[in-house]
């Protein structure tokens, strides 16, 4: 048992932080110390430059232009990266849709579709949810209907985030109503620019426009659009759950949001209340601590079990679970701290740079709607009641 | 012993509901929310005509001589509307510190004003970093060849938009300390004011005075025991607020998950959910309890023994009701997947208006920590 | 509105100060105080007195012999009661059978138990419990034959509190398996000295002797002891639990103990840890104050509702949950204020005055299997689970 | 980064594991608890055997030159069997401090007795007042004619019925108020003893010392570093304990749950308890991570900056566990129903256990209370 880096470890910790030093620059890593949003713009810049580096793609294999890199070597970059304040990658493109077309996508789908998302040339969203289906993702019923070389595609889509910036959208759509719900699903790319999509925003507590509906009436889609066959759609979606997937857990973002909590308790801005005194709260952000590095380490023996290549254990099922609470409580601290400064509701200056007059402490402001905002992260990627479920039926075989 | 309404409360709880019911859904709301002034003038003329806007006023200044229990009641109800007009700020805030610590003159010249739903007020009493300590306070009253002036800030200060004067609190011009409140022009010289909403849909303010004329209030310059009282009615009255707030929540919660289906069954059948509202309904009656025993304790009298146990009466509720609300507040957007963080279900707002009375007058691990060190002292 | 005691209240709460000033003597008083539990003989003494006294029936209907109190006089007495540090009325006998029999059995039943019962001369125990029906109570399994005028009982009940001091002991009993289970039950009084009743003892993690198992072979119990109808004791036990309860919350005796708290807070006891000054503690301690606090305003205000002629509201039906949730919450702060000398195990301590030697301080070598043995309480009498799901059909209609 | 096994551990699991299989189940246990001895000398001496009591020993001096993490692997199967023997205080806590403080001659002298499973002994560090505060010692060495006695008191020192010799601390011989370790034999004039059972099965005894014959351990007599560290460690071997019994009772009630039956189905079908051994298992994995952390964290090494973070890994550990042992023992038993609370089932004495583990060494508020005061002198 050990926890220490190897020397090649370290020397990778290195490159990645002279990475951030030299490619990030200054004004982007200043976006969280100054409160403002990472817009488009700043994400793609970040990605091309990973891209450039050959980091783009952190979990692909090499063949495809990914790093090859070891569960340590992620678990490094990761802390990097949320140390340096950078942006992240939007995961839609990167982690989604380029396994499911790597794995399952024929020679022509890799060619056409790979290269662009790598180096950061097309967005992509997220086509699974709908209006009425939730947690019971199986039950949609946005219909694709073959109709010579193209299907034609009808219904709505919802929770899509990003969506009004993306190039394309991989979806799951029912093809067949035989059988079982799942076994009628396919997954299909459309182009967001064919005619018949059409994207309108959700706007969320927070007063955002970050997720969207999107519809489509008689949308064409061309039948090379289907990766893989026809009705295993959802098999295909499934096996992209269970894959590795580095990070669920958060722990890297949240130990940067942690440590800045406790800069501003040592610090606190003028017209904070004082609760470094506070030992109430003080055993809160205490107890958030140690629940984070209880889950750091179950989140390094999962990645230790992964590189001496044995199957993650059952205490892999807990990451999504655990990391989001923790991610919950930090949203909570931060309202807390903020005191009554947590009530102006001035979104614009967090995506507006220079806006005036701006509120100090800079950080208030955002910090309820990035409470409420985040009340997401119990609900989506499978609800952490449904998590539960799944933990009780698959690990403790109830 | 009896918890049973009287007639004047039965009738306030039937006015205010039929009001909430008929008049003010959640699109009204919003659009009262997000209009110019931030709510509807035409509802405060109501207020001003249902009586609302007099009850905790004397009798002889044209009020109702309500006390906290009555205040509860009303605004249970209202808080069931999630109402955005300025109550708080001009009636049990201000005008209740105009009650509490004026003058006959002044009382005279302001509360009639009030009651009639013709004057509004703000009240800047505590400071961004204050919390609850009234005796952290910088702004700072000097005597000057014109009078009385204010210089300081006075940070988020609730509707100091539409307010026509404000009660201020600031350190005394006879430079003994004191903490002293003020009457001045909202917007007299030297005010100078950055308005903005707030999470909560309503309106708030940061103000900054430079040699602001201003009127001591009452004969005093120590306002310290008039600060206290007007907080814990203040505490009371956003706690049973946000009662009516849960109430509604927990509601419209049993309704969702009885529709919403998942898996082809209601949700509400799912017995993880069943027992979360549950704790929800719990919750809501453990923090109207505590309503109760702050609202009956604290009008009990002036004696320092029962002015001791209002505090901590409303200590108690400030924490009780910050952790039920907190409990409900986030079970509900829970319950409703998705569609409880969008701006367009009402029951993210209710969410939005909670967490933001755990803001107020202190929180619920300020108050809680400030028990336990007077409990340590002790 | 009106939290204020009456005239006539004040008088009567002066009354029971003075009853137990005057009738409980010193000695028992100091039991609670030198942590020793209450012998059967103390508790039958000071029954005794409060029949003398006229306060034996406090439920009881007035014709019956019983006070006649109203609700906040027995607010009053219950709070006093707890003030006295007196031992607690044994409930099977006062609160449970004797409400059956004066609603359901017949004259001559009532003439001949109800007496005894009321001057504490018949100890009772509970027989509803069998070891393998738990909270599916309605699927017990003792059966009652008839033959003759005589009943045949066989079968186990379990978890039957105090049953070896017992005179009688109540039953429900299986008289038919025809239609519904509940239907079947039917509710009958069995002497303890007949032949083929046997007691055996349940230790509890607390060492002690409190339940039994009580087993029937081949008992022959006269068909007058049959209260009302045949396959009807289903309804008869039902009525009784949604019959009035006073302090089934338990508040007035968790106010002492959390003032007994405070107590040991204020002036710890030689070898106890310094606690007070341990915010992490007080802000426990404090919550419990605060839970407490809105415990009894709920209380008080099923009470008022009673006493007010209305049916008490929804929030009666939270009272055993919160109740027994503080309960145990104190018997936690018990065990932490302890310190190591939680560790020793000498029931004798609390069992026999005078033991030596004895562990110092008094408190401490009882708070953990206090601790242990009061997990009973969300677990009997309809566990926490199953209140809750009475309270989303009932008061939530789920 | 490897979390895997080495050959050694994976050998020290096996063997604890099959041990606590074939010959310790609840009924043995239950039986050796009771035995006039409080716990079998049998299994003393294949502990012996097994080269368990050579594990955290110099090479040199028989040991296996163990570390935390090695102690970890064998205390995490021995807590699935509930063991009454009294390997923490001989091994972890006496002969560890006789490890790290003593000379070489009383390492010669007293570890192989140990190794070979013929010298058994007892820790009297802190007193019942002290919690985790090294400083708060009142026995008191001094010098006589005779040479160093002792004279004080000793509560609640485990197994010292047992014991050969003590290891004692107090306040040094020298009057310069250091804490000082001391070997006393625990048959020696002087010693007076109050021995009882505990409650989780084990002997545990209040000792008095009047004019005690003692040896100082090691040359030093500022021993609080010696302490701390033998602190640490014992930390480490009841938290793995504790994570073995709560594997445990999770299986236990993960078993009990399918086989029992109410209103005709397996309590495991209901919703809610799924989650709550859903719980019960996610705690249970998050105090193991603890454990990996706190056990590889305090073998780091001997700077400052290492200590600081050893006593840091320490009391996070403690916290963790104490509060994943209540949620999973107050949970197994709540699900056990009646039958959890009897003294018949191993439930029970495992729930015991867990919660006798928070009261050593420290209970969870006790090091959070420290930890946020730390925090707060930053």
């Amino acid at each position: 048992m050990n926890i220490n880096f190897s020397e090649q470890e370290l020397a990778f910790q290195q490159e990645v932080q002279t990475f951030f030093r030299e490619e990030l620059p200054e004004s982007v890593q200043a976006h969280i110390d100054n409160g403002l949003s990472f817009s488009a713009e700043v994400t793609v810049a970040y990605q091309k430059a990973l891209y450039k580096k050959g980091w783009a793609g952190i979990n692909w294999p090499v063949e495809h232009g990914g790093t090859g890199w070891t569960p340590t070597q992620k678990y490094i970059f990761q802390t990097e990266s949320a140390k340096a304040k950078a942006p992240r990658q939007i995961p839609f493109g990167y982690s989604m849709v380029a396994p499911i077309i790597y794995t399952f996508g024929n020679e022509e789908q890799k060619q056409r579709f790979l290269p662009d998302i790598l180096a950061s040339n097309t967005w992509w969203c997220q086509g699974y949810s709908e209006p009425n289906a939730g947690s019971d993702l199986a039950g949609l019923k946005t219909r694709a209907v073959r109709d010579g070389d193209h299907y034609i595609v009808n219904g709505t889509k919802t929770w899509t985030t990003l969506g009004h910036h993306a190039d394309w959208i991989f979806c799951l759509v029912r093809t067949s109503d035989e059988d079982s719900k799942q076994k009628g699903i396919s997954f299909l790319l459309i182009d967001m620019t064919s005619p018949g999509v059409s994207v309108k925003p959700i706007i969320t507590l927070d007063g955002r426009r970050e997720v969207n509906e999107v519809a489509f009436q008689d949308v064409k889609v061309p039948v090379e659009n289907l990766v893989g066959e026809e009705g295993r759609g959802w098999t295909y979606a499934k096996v992209l759950l269970t894959h590795e997937r580095t990070n669920i857990a958060g722990v890297a973002v949240s130990k940067q949001r942690l440590s800045a909590l406790y800069d501003l308790l040592n610090q606190p801005p003028a017209g904070c209340p004082d609760l470094k005194n506070n030992s109430v709260f003080m055993s809160r952000v205490v107890q958030v601590e140690m629940e984070l590095k209880a889950l750091e380490f179950t989140d390094l023996r999962v990645l230790s079990s992964v590189s001496t290549g044995t199957a993650p254990g059952p205490e892999s099922s807990i990451l999504k679970i655990k990391g989001t609470e923790i991610q919950q409580a930090l949203d909570e601290l931060y309202v807390e701290i903020a005191g009554i400064y947590a009530l102006p509701f001035v979104p614009e200056q967090y995506d507006e740079a220079g806006y005036e007059p701006r509120i100090e402490p800079f950080f208030a402001p955002n910090a309820a709607p990035h409470y409420y905002n985040n009340r997401k992260v119990t609900i989506y990627g499978g609800s952490n009641e449904i998590q539960k479920n799944i933990i009780a039926k698959q690990v403790l075989g109830l | 012993m009896d918890f049973a309404l009287n007639d004047i409360q039965q009738m306030l709880k039937d006015s205010a509901g039929k009001f909430i019911h008929n008049d003010y859904d959640f699109e009204t709301r919003q659009k009262h929310s997000h209009s110019e002034l931030g709510y509807s003038e035409d509802n405060w003329q109501l207020f001003a005509e249902l009586g609302w806007l007099a009850l905790p006023f004397a009798e002889e200044f044209g009020g109702l001589d309500g006390n906290a229990t009555d205040l509860m009641v009303l605004m249970t109800e209202l808080g069931k509307g999630l109402i955005v007009e300025p109550y708080l700020s001009t009636v049990v805030l201000a005008g209740n510190a105009i009650q509490r610590g004026g003058t006959a003159e002044q009382k005279e010249a302001l509360i009639g004003g009030i009651v009639g739903g013709e004057l509004k007020l703000a009240f800047a009493g505590l400071e961004a970093q204050s919390a609850t300590d009234i005796s952290s306070i910088n702004t700072q009253a000097s005597t000057q060849a014109s009078g009385v002036v204010l210089n300081g800030k006075k940070q988020v200060v609730l509707h100091a938009q539409s307010a026509d004067k404000l009660v201020v609190a600031a350190r005394s011009h006879n430079n003994n300390g004191n903490i002293a409140l003020y009457l001045v022009d909202a917007n007299a010289e030297g005010v100078a004011a950055h308005h903005y909403p707030t999470n909560d849909g309503a309106r708030a303010s940061d103000l900054t005075f430079t040699n602001v004329a201003a009127e001591l209030l009452g004969d005093s310059d120590d306002a310290a025991a008039v600060i206290q009282a007007v907080l814990n009615d203040a505490i009371v009255a956003v706690s049973a607020e946000a009662v009516g707030v849960m109430d509604k929540m927990l509601a419209a919660t049993v309704e969702y998950t009885k529709v919403r289906k998942q898996f082809d069954v209601p949700i509400a059948k799912f017995q993880i959910l069943q027992h979360n509202m549950v704790d929800m309904f719990m919750e809501c009656e453990q923090a109207r309890s505590m309503v109760y025993y702050a609202a009956i304790t604290i009008g009990e009298g002036n004696s320092e023994e029962q002015v001791a146990e209002a505090n901590k009466a409303s200590q108690f509720l400030k924490w009780k009701v910050g952790q039920a609300a907190r409990l409900v507040g986030q079970t509900a957007v829970q319950l409703h997947g998705g569609m409880g963080v969008t701006d367009e279900l009402d029951v993210g707002h209710m969410f939005k208006r909670l967490t933001m009375i755990n803001t107020l007058f202190g929180s619920m691990d300020i108050h809680l920590d400030n028990l336990v060190k007077q409990r340590q002292a002790a």
